[in-house]
């Protein structure tokens, strides 16, 4: 009975959207937010990539709320998993080269990170992107050496400064007499590193913060006892 | 908008959707999160085919990258890579219901 | 000042941020962080409403002028819910120490800062990420209490939230690829012409369905008695006092301000009358107080459900009165079960060893039924009286419906005052009451304190009400105030 | 009425087909396991139709190459949304897998129907309503299973 309804509710809602989307217009859409971002985004914001402006400038606080989320998704896990702490001893040790391969990675995944988040604003990658390569980084180690910790209060010291720092910039703007988040600019030469104000900042701020929330979520995830 | 674009996508959206139909199926949940990440890498081509590369780099990053890694890291932790009787009563069931649907 | 009003949003995530760290160096500094960040919310937002010129105002977030950029939509109803936020998070702080204290508190103060962004939010993505933090820190937060049935309730609860935020999501994308703008503000303006179709109502089905699950809207509330019961009593109060009427808020702005289809109406009509019986029947079975509760939960907001399907500003006025009842009643309640615990049956008799918890459950229990100097009867005869109004035959199921559940209501809920003043003690009296019992019989008459008070200024209170739902009901308003145009521009 | 096969069209089938599937898995599958993969896939097809909001067949990826005048660009709004979904959905994800692996320790089984009975279980042993305490009132329509030796064991284990 339930499994009916289930796949009458699934069935119907298909139906019922396929049916919509035919008036629909896709691939023409009409822009109107869209195009005036478009028009001014490289004025406003100094960023070349322009969903890098929308993601940090325009839909600023967004990204933050989505900081906020990955946060608040770590600190549960930690509290749900936190409990008991023990290295997960039974697994064997990485062979050779998974171990020498991990520490060769380190730094190169460490500099690809750092790179993809600076140049964010310049070309596609940015925070996100990078902080997932700065997680593989450091989570890297620990696959290749079961017994290594990583170290959670770096760590949550880390995660905690990066997201204030967030907060903070945009309190500055605040406190300058602008709006919340208002990205400040260093009017420079298009295409420069640091052409993008504050942006650049912000973008450092978001990729350590979620590098550092899914570090921490993966550690926890890989070091707590399994029961089987 | 060239015709071949049409016939990748066609064939992208094809092999995702036959992906998550095996996600719900597979009896091994090892194979099924492998085929949740097929429909993820899938996804990511797509963006890049909808001009969109940050957000293909964020899925391929994300989605098919991290996100696989944490359902392979939940599966060896629940001991899920054995089957057991209550998993395969869970396939049959979606199996009989993927018969309703198709008929 | 007005921009100061950020700082309700901002200081909370930072505090959140930060105080894993402090508690680190220095714990009696941390626990006082939170507190000191919500006092001073609330003193910004009670200055706003004592100062403000009762005007609304649209703060634009980065500077961006609002149809481009966030806003945050400031009216009284906003103002009004962002207050009950700060000041109900402060009263419900999760005093308890233990290891996990920074993480619960962070938790709290993530959900207090979301909460408020939910109710103050004028952007409809925007509104999407505040409603998914809200509901991942109180994932976090109800299991915290770490037992196997709270993380049952967890999960399940996840899973029905996904569905709705999957379902939200691919409804925003609709009016999305439909509009090609989230801006409340804008979207009320080009609604007429462009969401007044199958697509618009196809868009506002998904996204009803997706926020109605913290709404405890009637398909999408099976999480309710499980997590009411298993959470900690005040994460509890918190949610169904709060949260619940947070999302409620979200509708029923969405309804006011782009989704002018009747079908929208009935659909909501429907479904609350639905809840009101699926809800009260249940709740009528319960034989545990905190289960009790949520059911009658699931039944009362089934009843503001209709009450936000009434078309004119009598309605907005009757959702905002039934809403603000029941947030001081529920939590009120529960602190009440929190202080009690435990089955219905171990109550007998309570009321002689310990008067003040009876004789408040017993007011509670007067106004929830709608005894009339309280203020429930003014918010039910509200209610009533529009109902009647209303030539539609639907609404009239939903009076009935309406008045059948009060009649139930009382039944249940005066079983219980009964039970607790019979005068033969069976051997299994035992106050269950765990080490907070002394303070949650402490708050419990703090909202008992604050009913009567209520029940004393319900005229002037009433009017203001008014006021502040004729605000809120004005949709031109909400367009000029966001996009700073004269009134005439809009068809 | 066969409409022509356009990108679009596939894209937006495609999207809708992996909602369907995703929201399927979810309603019908018991293994829990298996709904937090089907809310991956829902979680997909909803990001694909928020960037199919946005997408123009004629234009250029949202990157300024050039000063001057500008080629028409894609929507760079759907974009970035669907940048803050991804991240939001993962962590969800990796939220509901920890909670999955205390459940399975403490329970063994992440049976929907039975995770359901002996949390309904634990719950009324909690409150004290198991079903010998009470013959006052009306059972209700769930019969309250017998507690579990899994269950006595996950409330002795409570702190």
């Amino acid at each position: 009975m339930r499994n009916l309804t289930g796949l009458l509710f699934a069935g119907g809602l298909g139906f019922m959207l396929l049916s919509i989307a035919i008036n629909l217009d896709f691939g023409t859409p009409t822009m109107l937010i869209g195009g005036a971002i478009q028009s001014k985004a490289l004025q406003e914001t100094g960023a070349t990539n322009i969903v890098t402006s929308v993601v940090l400038g325009y839909r600023g606080i967004d990204t933050l709320g989505e900081l906020s989320i990955l946060f608040a998704a770590a600190a549960s896990a930690g509290l749900i998993l936190g409990r008991r702490h023990t290295t997960a001893g039974t697994q064997t040790a990485g062979g050779f080269v998974l171990r020498h391969g991990g520490s060769m990675l380190f730094p190169l995944l460490m500099t690809i990170g750092f790179y993809i988040i600076f140049h964010g604003h310049l070309s596609p990658g940015g925070g996100f992107q990078g902080g997932v390569i700065l997680a593989a980084a450091f989570f890297l180690p620990l696959l290749a050496r079961p017994g290594a910790q990583l170290h959670h209060g770096t760590l949550s010291l880390i995660e905690g400064f990066a997201g204030a720092s967030f907060v903070l910039i945009g309190l500055i703007a605040l406190q300058q007499g602008k709006a919340f988040l208002q990205p400040m600019l260093i009017q420079d030469t298009l295409g420069v590193l640091l052409s993008a104000g504050t942006l650049p900042l912000l973008y450092l701020a978001v990729g350590l913060k979620v590098g550092a929330e899914l570090a921490s979520l993966l550690s926890h995830l890989a070091q707590t006892e399994s029961d089987v | 908008m060239g015709e071949l674009e049409i016939w990748i996508a066609l064939l992208l959206g094809l092999m995702m959707l036959s992906a998550a139909i095996l996600v719900l199926l597979v009896k091994n949940h090892i194979a099924a999160v492998a085929a949740a990440s097929v429909v993820s890498l899938g996804l990511a081509l797509l963006f890049v085919l909808m001009r969109a590369p940050d957000v293909a780099m964020t899925e391929a990053a994300v989605g098919a990258g991290l996100s696989s890694l944490i359902l392979a890291l939940a599966v060896k932790r629940l001991g899920l890579w054995r089957i057991e009787g209550k998993i395969t009563r869970s396939s049959l069931l979606a199996t009989n219901t993927r018969r309703e649907k198709d008929a | 000042m007005n921009e100061h009003l950020m700082l309700t949003i901002a200081l909370p995530l930072l505090g959140a941020f930060l105080l894993p760290i402090i508690m680190r160096s220095s714990l009696a500094m941390g626990v006082w962080i939170g507190p000191a960040i919500l006092g001073y919310g609330c003193w910004i937002l009670g200055n706003l409403w004592l100062h403000g010129n009762g005007q609304p105002f649209s703060i634009a977030i980065g500077g961006f002028a609002p149809p481009i950029g966030i806003n945050l939509y400031v009216d009284a109803m906003a103002l009004l819910f962002a207050f009950a936020t700060q000041l109900l998070g402060l009263i419900f702080w999760p005093f308890r120490l233990d290891q996990d204290t920074p993480k619960r508190q962070a938790l709290m103060l993530l959900l207090v800062a979301s909460s408020t962004g939910l109710a103050l939010s004028g952007d409809l993505f925007n509104l999407y990420v505040f409603y998914e933090l809200v509901a991942v820190s109180t994932f976090g937060l109800i299991a915290a209490s770490s037992s196997g049935a709270a993380y049952v309730a967890t999960i399940r609860y996840l899973i029905l939230s996904g569905i709705g935020s999957v379902l939200t999501l691919f409804g925003i994308a609709l009016i999305y690829a439909q509009t090609g703008t989230l801006n409340l503000a804008h979207l009320a303006q080009l609604a007429p012409d462009q969401l007044n179709n199958d697509l618009g109502l196809a868009a506002f089905l998904a996204i009803l369905i997706g926020i109605g699950v913290k709404a405890e809207l009637f398909p999408v509330n099976t999480w309710v008695p499980e997590v009411y019961a298993t959470a900690a009593s005040r994460l509890s109060a918190f949610l169904a006092g709060l949260v619940s009427k947070l999302a409620m808020l979200v509708i029923l702005r969405l309804l006011l301000l782009i989704f002018h289809q009747p079908e929208a109406t009935q659909v909501i009509l429907i479904l609350g009358i639905l809840g009101v019986i699926s809800g009260e029947f249940a709740a009528w079975r319960a034989k545990d107080m905190r289960r009790m509760l949520a059911f009658s939960s699931i039944g009362q907001l089934g009843v503001i459900f209709i009450a936000v399907a009434l078309p004119d500003e009598r309605g907005v006025l009757a959702v905002l009165a039934l809403s603000l009842h029941h947030m001081l009643i529920k939590s009120g309640l529960f602190m009440l079960a929190d202080h009690w615990g435990g089955s219905l049956d171990r109550l007998r008799g309570l009321a002689a060893t310990s008067p003040l918890a009876g004789g408040l459950f017993v007011l509670f229990a007067l106004s929830l039924v709608g005894m009339p100097p309280l203020p429930g009867f003014w918010a039910k005869f509200t209610l009533i009286t529009e109902l009647a109004g209303q030539t539609d035959p639907l609404y009239m199921i939903g009076l009935l419906v309406f008045l059948l559940a009060t009649v139930i209501e009382a039944s249940y809920l005066f079983r219980v005052a009964a039970k607790m003043y019979q005068t033969k003690p069976t051997e299994n009296v035992r106050i269950n009451a765990p080490d907070s019992g002394g303070l949650s019989l402490t708050t419990a008459s703090l909202f008992g304190a604050g009913l009567i008070a209520v029940t004393v200024m319900v005229s002037p209170l009433g009017e203001a009400l008014q006021a502040v739902a004729a605000q809120a009901q004005d949709v031109d308003l909400y367009i000029q105030t966001v996009l700073q145009q004269p009134l005439g521009e809009r068809q | 009425m066969i409409p022509d096969l356009t990108l679009e069209l596939i894209l937006y089938s495609t999207a809708l087909g992996l909602v369907s599937i995703g929201l399927a898995g979810l309603v019908l599958s018991r293994h829990s396991f298996r709904r937090v993969l089907a809310l991956v896939i829902a979680e997909a097809g909803a990001n694909l139709m928020l960037v199919l909001a946005g997408y123009r067949w004629d234009a250029v990826a949202p990157i300024v190459t050039t000063l001057g005048k500008q080629p028409q660009m894609v929507d760079p709004v759907p974009q970035a949304m669907v940048l803050t979904a991804i991240v939001i959905g993962v962590g969800i994800q990796a939220l509901a897998v920890s909670i999955l692996i205390r459940i399975h320790q403490r329970y063994h089984t992440l049976d929907r129907n039975e995770m359901a009975e002996l949390m309904d279980a634990e719950i009324a042993a909690t409150a004290g309503t198991a079903r010998d305490v009470s013959q006052e009132s009306p059972l209700g329509e769930r019969p309250i299973p017998p507690i579990t030796g899994s269950a006595v064991q996950a409330r002795g284990g409570r702190s």
